[in-house]
């Protein structure tokens, strides 16, 4: 039982609230007491070098796992844990699952299902989770499809699709499920170099004509700079220096954030 | 002792009777080793370990000994309990838990098979768990169950022999029953071999095809 | 009779039919090796006949039931002028029968070596015979181990069926001890214990020994 | 000088050749090789009383025991046991796994055409098992086929086919492996009924306890009544006619009746003087 976070957050709270969240594996914390909030329609980037917990952000706020101290609050409700007497608990699966659908995730390695068509991927979740018409869920993917320029491909299996065709489907399937908060796991990292830039332009179009809040876990800089309202650097399982691009990027303060950008922009 | 064919002629009805009974036996020890395999993958997968234990334990324990013992086992000591078994369901019942042990391995690699990944893109996506299960984790897992599944059903088939020593009345025993009535066994011996040959070959030959149609219409030629 | 009893009655007994057993499954595994590394490898000969010969005996002895291949080599054979002892009957099915699994499990291993080793070992100008010998087969141990020891342990299971021709193994002491005393529950019992006590502590860990050590001279482990 | 030396091997090799053919003529294979000191192989299934090993492979029961005492007789003490499926007996007496066949088989005209028989060494005859108290009736195969009862019994005995002769459809009919797996399957409920030789049947009888009954054999067919004989190899006859003769010796004797006593054969089963294995193979 936890009493020492709010039941609920007041009028006005960011979207995402992380309050002093640790998680650890075994003997290793990945996370230390974070604080992180998020506002609406904000465009988040967590940048860092591996094992600094950056993933570790996304996986917990999609409930992929759990955290072991601290709570995620999303759209003001607590989201890892539920109300109880005057306290909070951890939430139920029950409870998750009716709260878990305002977040969208799109993996490293696309997880596309293997057995379905684009179209079919994209169509499933708001047919079964939302409970939509298969019309209304099709006519939805086949916009977003669209959108991501994969309407052509929509009847192909993923294994005849390329890795960037893939990732654009993967984030039409997030999308069609209209979250208020979108996660970008490392998603180009897995990508030929000719085909990154089909999947950015996707994320640059999603953040200038539809304003979503998206927090995104990314190895490359340059596109942090120029698509982020706020970049944060992390290390040790914290945010060591957070910032807008321009302040962490020109002029950091850290010694560690030096360190790395030093170390990535030179390799670049 | 030469091949006579009129003999090998005379005795072929009886042969292919026997036939019929060799793949009944096959087709219902099959049918409950599936359904076995699964309650046995299932109680191994159940977090509670009152249940998983011994359900690993049994499994192992099944899988590590041989099928003629244990045909002999359940033949002699049921009926020392009160167990009273016809020769069929006594033999049925040890062949189809022999297999099923083997299926439940089956099962459990074919479910290990498919990628953590998905799972975790069934959360994000907010399926329920029957609803991953159903929908995504089974669907992929079966392509990866069929060439197993497909073994074991040749294989049961190729074991029911065994079922001869305690008295089912296939194949085998007809052609033991031939030799001891003619004090012939060139022929009955030989046409059971060729029987067994005739039926596994296109078997083992439509399950590659259907292994192969079945990847094929999941667009899933895998990785 | 107790349980204690029984044993301390027929438990020798017993333990002499595991050691036929044994000496049985030895000389099984021994031509069985020898079978599937012949037929794995002419499996994968460029010329036709050789690989058809080893399809067709690979296919046929897959294809038919053990026990059916047994009853063939004890029955029918010296009824072609050729009787062989039943021990040597049972390890001749055994062996047969098993080394045409085995030789699909060497194909498959051979296989499984990268295209590039080959490609590699010919760059250096090695000879077709050295490519596969010093190259290729020292790979596949540790492709191969894991099927061959599944296959093992299926073969020592096997090895029961030779009691039906009269060798005097485990199960067949077993039966015999049923035939007189009717202690069924004890007797079959005690020999399921010590079939899976020898696969279970005496094969299964020598096989993961084995593998230990192909894994290591590859560097794996 | 080379020539004639050519000569003298090619004159030895052939002298040998004549002198083993020679050899081989003056008697069959089997007594050639007891004369050389080899052992004498018995083999038989597990049918007690009538012939089963001992916890070492020693050979037991009546059958046994009386042709160990014409084996003495003839001077053979050196022997080797190979216990069988009873329906492999004959199989294996051809593919020369054993010597001869001392389960204790009825002499039967089909088998006669397989192997020889040595004269009778006793007369006997079946009965039926059946649940103590006879709840069904059955006292013989009519009895079997009116009542509808399943009827179990081993392969390759020689009751399958007075079954079959008697009437009783296959689907009544259950075959199992011997002696041992017949009173297993009447124990498991899996038949209602067993017929076995009178001394296989009284065995069960005292075995399980006042469970099962014996049956009168007299109310068995008549014709069912049987000799039984040590089955021989066709191509060893003169060995055969060596073991009928020391046999006729000792039969019904005091080292005889001694031997075969423990196991319930008496005078009764001996088999008269009038019998003789020609009429058993010409009549049963």
């Amino acid at each position: 039982m936890d009493t020492t976070h709010p039941q609920v957050l007041p009028e006005g709270s960011p979207l995402v609230r992380f309050s002093g969240v640790t998680k650890c594996y075994g003997p290793l914390t990945v996370l230390d007491k974070l604080d992180l909030d998020i506002a609406q329609n904000e465009m988040v980037s967590i940048i860092g070098p591996s094992g600094s917990g950056k993933t570790t952000v996304l996986r917990v706020l999609m409930t992929l796992e759990k955290i072991n101290d601290g709570v995620i609050y999303v759209d003001g409700e607590p989201l890892t844990h539920m109300p109880k007497a005057g306290g909070l608990t951890f939430a139920t699966e029950k409870y998750l699952h009716e709260r878990r659908s305002k977040i969208g995730m799109v993996f490293q390695q696309f997880n596309l299902f293997p057995h379905m068509t684009a179209l079919q991927n994209c169509v499933e979740a708001p047919m079964q989770v939302l409970g939509l018409s298969r019309e209304d869920a099709e006519e939805r993917a086949l916009n977003l499809l669209e959108l991501v320029g994969m309407g052509d491909k929509k009847d192909q299996h993923p294994t005849r699709l390329s890795g960037g065709q893939q990732q654009r489907v993967a984030i039409a399937r997030a999308l069609a499920m209209r979250p208020k908060v979108m996660l970008l796991d490392e998603v180009t990292s897995a990508l030929d170099p000719e085909v990154i830039g089909e999947v950015l332009n996707v994320i640059r179009s999603l953040n200038s004509e539809h304003n979503l809040t998206m927090i995104m876990v990314t190895h490359q800089m340059g596109f942090a700079r120029e698509i982020s309202d706020r970049v944060c650097f992390f290390y040790e399982g914290k945010i060591a220096e957070q910032g807008s691009p321009e302040q962490l990027f020109g002029d950091p303060q850290n010694e560690r954030t030096k360190q790395f950008l030093h170390a990535v922009l030179d390799a670049n | 002792m030469e091949w006579r064919w009129e003999f090998a002629w005379e005795i072929l009805p009886r042969m292919l009777w026997a036939t019929g009974n060799t793949l009944l036996a096959a087709g219902v020890g099959y049918t409950i080793a599936v359904v076995l395999g699964l309650l046995l993958m299932l109680g191994q997968r159940t977090p509670y370990r009152l249940i998983n234990m011994p359900v690993r334990e049994l499994v192992e324990f099944v899988r590590s000994t041989p099928l003629l013992v244990q045909l002999f086992f359940v033949f002699f000591v049921a009926p020392q309990f009160g167990i009273k078994l016809s020769a069929w369901t006594a033999g049925m019942l040890t062949i189809g838990l022999h297999f099923g042990t083997y299926l439940s391995e089956v099962y459990r690699g074919a479910l290990e098979g498919v990628p953590k990944s998905q799972w975790e893109a069934c959360r994000a996506l907010n399926f329920t768990t029957g609803y991953t299960y159903r929908r995504v984790i089974l669907p992929q897992a079966f392509p990866i169950a069929l060439p197993g599944m497909g073994n074991y059903l040749v294989g049961i088939f190729k074991d029911t022999p065994l079922l001869a020593t305690i008295g089912v009345a296939e194949l085998m025993h007809t052609a033991n029953a031939l030799g001891a009535e003619t004090y012939r066994y060139l022929e009955p011996y030989t046409m059971v071999g060729f029987i067994f040959l005739i039926i596994s070959l296109p078997t083992a030959l439509g399950l590659r095809r259907l292994e192969a149609a079945v990847a094929r219409a999941q667009g899933n030629t895998r990785h | 009779m107790g349980y204690w009893e029984f044993l301390v009655e027929y438990l020798p007994k017993l333990a002499n039919g595991a050691v036929m057993t044994v000496m049985v499954m030895v000389c099984a595994t021994l031509l069985a090796v020898a079978v599937s590394m012949v037929f794995g490898l002419m499996r994968l000969s460029s010329h036709f006949a050789i690989q058809g010969a080893a399809t067709v005996y690979i296919e046929f002895f897959r294809g038919t039931s053990l026990l059916v291949q047994l009853y063939w080599i004890y029955y029918v054979l010296p009824l072609m002028g050729l009787t062989l002892s039943p021990f040597v009957s049972g390890v001749l099915a055994l062996g047969l029968n098993f080394g045409a699994y085995g030789a699909e499990i060497v194909r498959g291993g051979i296989q499984a070596v990268p295209r590039g080793q080959y490609e590699a070992a010919l760059a250096l100008n090695m000879s077709p015979f050295s490519r596969m010998r010093r190259i290729i087969i020292p790979q596949i141990y540790t492709i191969i181990l894991p099927p061959a020891a599944n296959l093992t342990v299926e073969l020592l299971k096997a090895t029961a069926l030779v009691a039906l021709i009269t060798v005097v193994d485990l199960m067949f002491v077993a039966k015999q001890i049923n035939a007189t005393t009717w202690l069924s529950a004890q007797v079959f019992g005690t020999a399921l214990i010590i079939y899976y006590a020898m696969a279970r502590f005496a094969l299964i860990p020598f096989l993961r020994w084995l593998e230990l050590i192909a894994a290591r001279k590859i560097g794996k482990a | 000088m080379i020539s004639s030396f050519k000569t003298t091997v090619a004159s030895a090799i052939g002298g040998l050749i004549l002198l083993s053919s020679a050899h081989s003529s003056l008697a069959d294979e089997l007594t050639d090789r007891i004369n050389a000191g080899d052992p004498i192989r018995l083999g038989f299934a597990t049918a007690i009383p009538w012939a089963y090993p001992g916890d070492n492979g020693e050979p037991l029961g009546f059958v046994n025991a009386l042709t160990l005492v014409v084996l003495e007789e003839m001077g053979i003490t050196n022997y080797e046991t190979s216990v069988n499926e009873w329906s492999g007996l004959i199989p294996g007496l051809q593919a020369d796994r054993y010597d001869i066949i001392t389960g204790g088989m009825y002499i039967l005209k089909s088998r006669c055409e397989n192997i020889n028989f040595t004269d009778p060494i006793g007369l006997f005859g079946d009965a039926m098992l059946v649940p103590a108290g006879n709840p069904q009736g059955i006292h013989n195969y009519q009895d079997v086929i009116k009542t509808g009862a399943t009827l179990v019994t081993g392969a390759g005995f020689n009751t399958v086919e007075a079954a079959k002769k008697e009437g009783v459809p296959e689907s009544q009919m259950m075959l199992v492996a011997g002696e041992v797996e017949i009173l297993a399957a009447m124990n498991a409920g899996r038949a209602d009924v067993a017929v076995q030789t009178f001394f296989g049947a009284k065995e069960h009888v005292e075995k399980s306890d006042g469970k099962y009954d014996v049956t009168d054999p007299a109310d068995m067919p008549e014709w069912t009544q049987n000799w039984v004989g040590i089955g021989m190899r066709k191509s060893d006859p003169d060995f055969l006619a060596a073991f009928n003769e020391a046999m006729a010796k000792v039969i019904g004797g005091e080292k005889w009746m001694a031997a075969t006593a423990p196991y319930g054969y008496t005078e009764f089963q001996l088999p008269g003087e009038d019998a003789s294995t020609e009429y058993a193979c010409a009549n049963r």
